[in-house]
């Protein structure tokens, strides 16, 4: 280690500093560049709740908003007599959660549970993917599938049942979000320390035992915030229902009667008839606003979860 | 004073096993599902349009006759929604989640963002269709162009990367980081050199899965405007376009039973598509999943 | 739908003009509206791009009201449409100064069918059609409608209700009063088609084009006209305004300014009005008299 | 580093131990056992015999398989898949190798310790509650019985007894440590492992632990990791130095520390490496 | 656990070192030190001198404050926000909690190497290269320079020169840890600051590790936190040693060895806690 040299170096970094002064002006851009990226996301929420309020204003002075709560009838098109009944809507909607809810909430816990506690590392590995592709199968194909596969099929059981129901859309958006519940659960149970499970097992349990005494309760939180995250996905869902839910408001909870979602009423008269200006045009940003609310309403709520019940190991 | 019975435990733990067994079935059963699920539907539509995937699908634009009608101008459409898409959604996205756990310090402010973060990754999809016509196609007249429709697409895909790359940034080791603070770098190099390309591995996987939602997405494109029926081209970021799912939608609501199956034809486009995203995310995660 | 008309319409484009005529023209037509003239416009489209590479023609489906509602923020040249445009609309665009000309370029006969295995009904008057699908607080059953009819529930199936189709139909049948809360309703009519295939007690209405796509698996309701006579929809029927009163017209609304500013919007509505009969009927439309064509052809002439 | 010392003064115990240790039965007898992850062999040829109620240590540097070792006793290793093992182990008189061997039967009868405490994230009862639970025993009176019983057998009763239902993670390392020994104590183990249950503890709470091992082989045999070579010296009968996944000498705990037999034990006794 | 022997054998080096001390300069001052993570206390009223040229280990049980005050040196200690400080360090005459006073500036005259190896998931080359690239040093011919001289340096040029352009996470421990020690070297540290630099590593690995520290304090100051004893007695020219965040006892290595003047200090040495 010769002397010498070691003192270019040394001189070197000194050297090069002072030339390097917009180094410290980078170091103040930077930040600054970052956060503009971060404010567009609040931005986009601001975007959002304007671009609803200020339509959703004028349909309150059309109609008003002691009747969209009230009334029990949506029948916005009946330009003699119109109803605007949100509730009919939230109830369809609604309907439609609890069967996929139905579906989704067993079944995707039981493959969380299958894949974090039983599975092989390979079969993590080849299962994950594919559940990945069945997340991200457009909403669309889905619809064709509940209509031309599920609903015959489930007529060809229940005779009775209507050619559009709740049913069927609801059995498929319950799978469309099965993989998200799976992986999210997932998730939430692998991160659950190895010392716990090895606690456990090394008291003689089961593996049985391991994930539903230990593993489960301790990723709780994690695994409720899934299901609600879930909730919320399929309360938003739009092209499923809209495509085999039929298009009839009705307050029910039957769910083989036909009904009419949230999201599908926005898509009837976004890509319907209804003119620039009048109230069936402003009450999409009314609906739309009440969709934004309730699934705001169930993040808020996720996340309360989380917190709230967040294990500390 | 003993109170356990060594018999009955042994007893007991043959009915322990057996309920771990049948569970383990059931479990399996329930994963199974999703995955027999996946094959009816790809078989489904395999079958129904298989026949309409021939080399002239991908060359021809639509047509009034079933025969003649091809994907090609949605195909390119989609590819240029995504040109617009991934590189704005990166930049945000990435930018959002380095500045959220990079430089952000622990106030009310950080933690709203992060509420916001977490409740756009909930807004339903049509209603960014509504932000979009409106924000982008009106205020900024943008027209019903690639830009406005892949602004649309990126903000509506953002909250997903945001989350993806904090994990993944999160997930750096501390120990890297202190590496590089110890040598006397500043946050920017410790950032550009260490943490980023340690961390892209994860915020690629978790991106592409988004984007991947995103060439699927129908509904914020048929609000923003993107047309149904397209037989060029486009030029550029201005053009006017269609995408695969609304060239798909509107083949499928047409009377003639051929182009139900030229439908399928172009859905299994998009599955080749989504499945090739895929992949891609897989193996970038697979091949850096052990680095440390 | 049949194709056979396909290489005469090919023959028409090209007869009338010079292809350098054609190859100057360069630039966009903006098309939006219904989705019930879409395919019209798309075929349109297409021919039109065969002489005209350089031309871009894309086709939305907003709908009719969502087309009338870009048509008068002026971004869109024309608007396809499947009902006149209303009053409000008419006014609005008066008031951002639009002005524009309506062409008719087709027939849509909006068909009534039931299940094939429906062997008692032979024909239906536009009063029975109203009992069957108006609202009344009760439930629908056949023998309601005519004693000898079985006794049991009617199936409706609609086109959804803010739907061009629909709104015609709500119009000229049941004077404006609502359908029945029973009527099951789907925006895609393709969905209705197997809502009447599955049921032996369905009943529903939709384009002319979907009937004929599934004529064999579908019964069509002959429908009394104005002048006593049951009528079926076919090409000739409605073509003659025989069919009434459920053949309606579909339009185009062109924008005056873009006819005389834009050579290329000119040039495919000419295009579009020459060809529209044959292509309308190969994709599941009836063609006006030829007569109409003419006329409107002269129309647009002066619009230039 | 007066290990002689430390020796010495735990001679008057040793001496009464060292009489009946001829009539002690063997609990783990090891018989060639070699182990690999994946290709990497963590254990060579390893003989080793434990004894009924007398505390056996395991020391030697970082890596040297000590974990592993008292891992394959449990079989708890085998939840790493890539792990292959040869040789048996012989616990009461069968190989717990064997096809059909219940590994849940063996793990219910021998408790395990782990280096970091492990809690669950439940109540300080619902901790120690957990194994009996699970052996189907439901009754509220016996189970309330168990846990006193155990809490006491570890020495942490006083501390917790008023606040059962707080959960487990409100406790010091210390304390955590001392519940994860009850909850072992719960199910009424024969063998008790432990790998490094000290070294994340603070030095009173180390003390106390190692109390409570001396009080715990009255009724168990336990076997004991440390990094501490102290600590080995002053609690264990018996001690066994790995070195690369091999047995260097297995002795007396006194015999070992005070008069080694192999140069490398003895180098590494004496600090030279590790 | 002769540890007076271990001391006495490097008796020689150190009578040479021992000489020397008078004239040596003080690097690092520490004055009236305390240091708080949210409201806890970690340090408490330390003074302590640094001495050019020396070896300074610091030991004390876990959890004692040793990486804190280690880290308080290089001042990356505040990458945890809740950190909150009092006192001084006065570092080459200027106190390094002063306002303007470059925090990048001192990481560059004071290198660190972690318990855990920590190369970056990069080349050989490239983990070398990262500390000159980032101050600006460009020109490839200097960057070979001085990887090779730095990988000399770090002892671990022979094992590594056929294999810079791989991945460092191919090396095994004792490798990333010396390659680590070569990273730290190549921007020519003052001081390197080593929190527990070999806890992770082999037998064999450690050995070289320490005779490389031995060798680089001709050149360097040393500061070294190790939890082993032996270690500190082996190649330290002065040790501290710490307990619940204060130093009890600082003195030349012989001296705290041999003849502890604190009762804990003794206690700990001997192992009777910790
Ligand atoms: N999961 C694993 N996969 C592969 N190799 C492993 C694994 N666990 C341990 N090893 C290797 O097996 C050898 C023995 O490890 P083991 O944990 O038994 O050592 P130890 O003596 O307990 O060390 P320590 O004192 O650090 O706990 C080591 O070389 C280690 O690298
Ligand atoms: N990030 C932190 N936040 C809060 N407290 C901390 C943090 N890091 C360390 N401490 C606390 O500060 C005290 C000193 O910790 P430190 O890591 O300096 O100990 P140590 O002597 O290095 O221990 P070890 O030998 O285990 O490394 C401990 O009580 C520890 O719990
Ligand atoms: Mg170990
Ligand atoms: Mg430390
Ligand atoms: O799209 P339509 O307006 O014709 O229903």
């Amino acid at each position: 280690m010769a002397t010498e040299s070691s003192r270019s170096v040394s001189e070197l970094i000194r050297e090069k500093k002072e030339k390097r002064s917009w180094m410290r002006s980078t170091e103040k851009l930077v930040p600054a560049f970052l956060l503009l990226t971060a404010v567009i996301s609040v931005l986009t929420t601001v975007g959002i709740v304007l671009t609803l309020i200020v339509e959703t204003v004028t349909f309150f002075s059309k109609v008003p908003l002691l009747d969209f709560i009230t009334q029990r009838e949506w029948y916005p098109f009946f330009e003699s007599d119109p109803a605007y009944g949100i509730i009919t809507l939230i109830s369809g909607t609604l309907l439609v959660a609890v069967i996929a809810m139905v579906v989704a909430l067993p079944i995707g816990l039981a493959s969380a549970i299958y894949l974090s506690e039983y599975a092989s590392d390979r079969v993590r590995r080849i299962i994950k993917p594919i559940l990945e592709v069945l997340a991200g199968i457009p909403t669309i194909v889905y619809g064709f599938f509940a209509l031309t596969f599920v609903t015959p099929l489930l007529r060809s059981i229940m005779p009775d049942l209507g050619f559009f129901n709740a049913l069927s859309p609801g059995i498929v958006v319950g799978i469309m979000i099965i993989p998200m519940i799976a992986s999210l659960s997932e998730d939430a149970m692998t991160s659950v320390p190895r010392a716990m499970r090895e606690g456990a097992l090394a008291l003689g349990s089961t593996k049985f035992e391991v994930a539903i005494k230990v593993v489960l309760p301790a990723a709780i939180s994690g695994v409720i915030a899934s299901f609600v995250l879930a909730i919320s996905r399929a309360i938003g869902e739009t092209m499923i229902v809209t495509l085999a839910g039929g298009a009839t408001p009705k307050l029910t909870f039957d769910p083989t009667e036909s009904i009419q979602t949230m999201t599908a009423y926005i898509v009837q008269v976004s890509s319907g008839d209804a003119g620039y200006g009048t109230t069936i045009y402003y009450s999409i940003y009314a609906v739309g606003m009440t969709l934004f609310l309730f699934t705001l309403l169930m993040n808020l709520l996720a996340q309360f979860i989380s917190r709230r019940f967040r294990e500390e190991y | 004073m003993n109170y356990i019975n060594k018999d009955k435990v042994a007893k007991k733990m043959g009915s322990r096993l057996a309920v771990n067994g049948i569970y383990k079935g059931i479990f399996m059963i329930a994963t199974s599902f999703a995955l027999v699920v996946l094959g009816i539907l790809l078989y489904r539509i395999f079958t129904q349009g298989f026949s309409f995937l021939t080399p002239e699908f991908f060359q021809n634009f639509a047509s009034r006759r079933p025969s003649a009608s091809g994907i090609k101008a949605a195909l390119v459409g989609s590819l240029w929604v995504m040109a617009v898409v991934i590189p704005t959604g990166l930049i945000l996205g990435v930018g959002t989640a380095l500045y959220m756990e990079e430089y952000a310090k622990k106030n009310k402010f950080t933690n709203f963002l992060q509420v916001n973060i977490a409740n756009l990754a909930g807004v339903p999809s049509i209603v960014f269709g509504l932000l979009g016509l409106t924000v982008f196609v009106r205020y900024f007249d943008l027209g019903r162009s690639i830009l406005a429709g892949g602004f649309t697409m990126a903000l509506l895909v953002l909250p997903v990367i945001v989350v993806a790359s904090q994990e993944a940034i999160r997930a750096v080791p501390k120990e890297l980081r202190e590496a590089s603070f110890g040598m006397g770098a500043t946050k920017w190099q410790t950032i550009r050199r260490v943490v980023l390309p340690a961390a892209i591995p994860g915020i690629l996987t978790g991106s592409i899965l988004a984007f991947s939602r995103a060439i699927g997405e129908t509904a914020p494109l048929l609000v923003v405007g993107a047309f149904a029926f397209v037989n060029y081209l486009p030029e550029n970021v201005m053009s006017t376009f269609t995408v695969m799912p609304i060239q798909i939608f509107n083949w499928a609501s047409r009377p003639q039973a051929d182009f139900q199956d030229v439908a399928a034809a172009g859905i299994i486009v998009l599955f080749i598509f989504l499945i090739v995203m895929n992949s891609v995310a897989v193996l970038i995660r697979n091949k850096f999943q052990k680095n440390y | 739908a049949a194709c056979g008309n396909g290489e005469s319409t090919e023959g028409n484009g090209s007869e009338d003009k010079t292809s350098e005529e054609a190859a100057q023209l360069e630039g966009e037509v903006g098309i939006d509206g219904s989705s019930t003239v879409a395919p019209i416009g798309e075929a349109v489209s297409e021919e039109f791009a065969m002489e005209n590479q350089d031309v871009k023609a894309p086709i939305g489906v907003s709908g009719t009201g969502g087309g009338f509602e870009k048509f008068v923020a002026g971004e869109t040249d024309i608007s396809q449409a499947s009902r006149p445009i209303k009053d409000e609309e008419a006014q609005a665009a008066k008031d951002a100064g639009i002005e524009y000309t309506e062409l008719q370029v087709a027939f849509d006969g909006l068909s009534v069918v039931v299940n094939k295995e429906n062997d008692f009904i032979k024909e239906l008057t536009v009063e029975d059609l109203k009992k069957i699908w108006v609202e009344d607080g009760k439930e629908k059953k056949w023998s309601d409608i005519n004693p000898d009819w079985p006794n049991e529930p009617i199936k409706l199936f609609s086109p959804g209700t803010d739907s061009g189709t629909y709104d015609y139909f709500d119009e000229v049948i049941l004077d404006e009063e609502p359908v029945a809360k029973a009527a099951t309703l789907s925006e895609d009519d393709n969905v209705l088609v197997k809502g009447v295939q599955g049921d032996k007690n369905a009943m529903a209405f939709f384009g002319y084009a979907y009937y004929l796509e599934n004529k064999d698996t579908l019964k069509v309701v002959p429908i009394v006209n104005e002048e006593g006579k049951a009528v079926e929809p076919t090409n000739e029927s409605v073509e003659s305004g025989e069919y009434n009163p459920l053949s309606r017209p579909l339009y185009i609304y062109v924008n005056n300014a873009s006819m005389k500013e834009k050579p290329q919007v000119a040039e495919y509505v000419k295009f579009y009005m020459e060809n529209a009969g044959a292509l309308a009927e190969e994709v599941g439309y009836v063609s006006l008299p030829e007569e109409k064509y003419k006329e409107q052809l002269e129309t647009i002439e002066g619009l230039k | 580093m007066e290990m002689t010392k430390v020796v010495k003064e735990r001679k008057e115990n040793e001496d009464m131990a060292a009489n009946a240790q001829k009539e002690k039965s063997i609990v783990y007898k090891t018989d060639n056992l070699n182990l690999w992850y994946g290709n990497d062999q963590a254990l060579k040829n390893i003989d080793l015999d434990i004894y009924e109620n007398e505390v056996t240590a395991i020391i030697g540097p970082s890596g040297c398989g000590k974990s592993t070792y008292i891992k394959t006793l449990n079989r708890m290793v085998e939840l790493i898949p890539t792990v292959r093992t040869s040789g048996k182990i012989i616990y009461r008189g069968k190989n717990i190798f064997d096809k059909g061997y219940g590994v849940e039967d063996l793990r219910t009868r021998v408790g395990m310790v782990f280096q970091k405490p492990n809690p669950f994230p439940k109540s300080i009862y619902e901790n120690v509650a957990y194994g009996p639970r699970i052996h189907g025993i439901r009754d509220k009176k016996t189970l309330d019985a168990i846990v006193e019983k155990s809490l006491k057998g570890a020495a942490i009763w006083d501390e917790v007894k008023d606040r059962l239902k707080e959960n487990a993670y409100g406790l010091s390392g210390g304390q955590q440590q001392r519940l994860c020994i009850a909850r072992c104590l719960a199910i009424e183990p024969d063998v008790i492992l432990m790998d490094e249950p000290t070294s994340a503890l603070d030095p009173i709470s180390t003390l106390k632990v190692e109390e409570l091992v001396q009080e715990l082989k009255k009724q168990y045999s336990i076997v004991i990791v440390t990094h501490n070579m102290q600590q080995a010296a002053r609690i264990s009968d018996r001690t066994a130095f790995f070195l690369n996944g091999e047995v260097v000498e297995y002795a007396h705990t006194d015999k070992l520390f005070s008069n080694p037999s192999d140069k490398r034990t003895e180098d590494y006794i004496t600090g030279r490496f590790g």
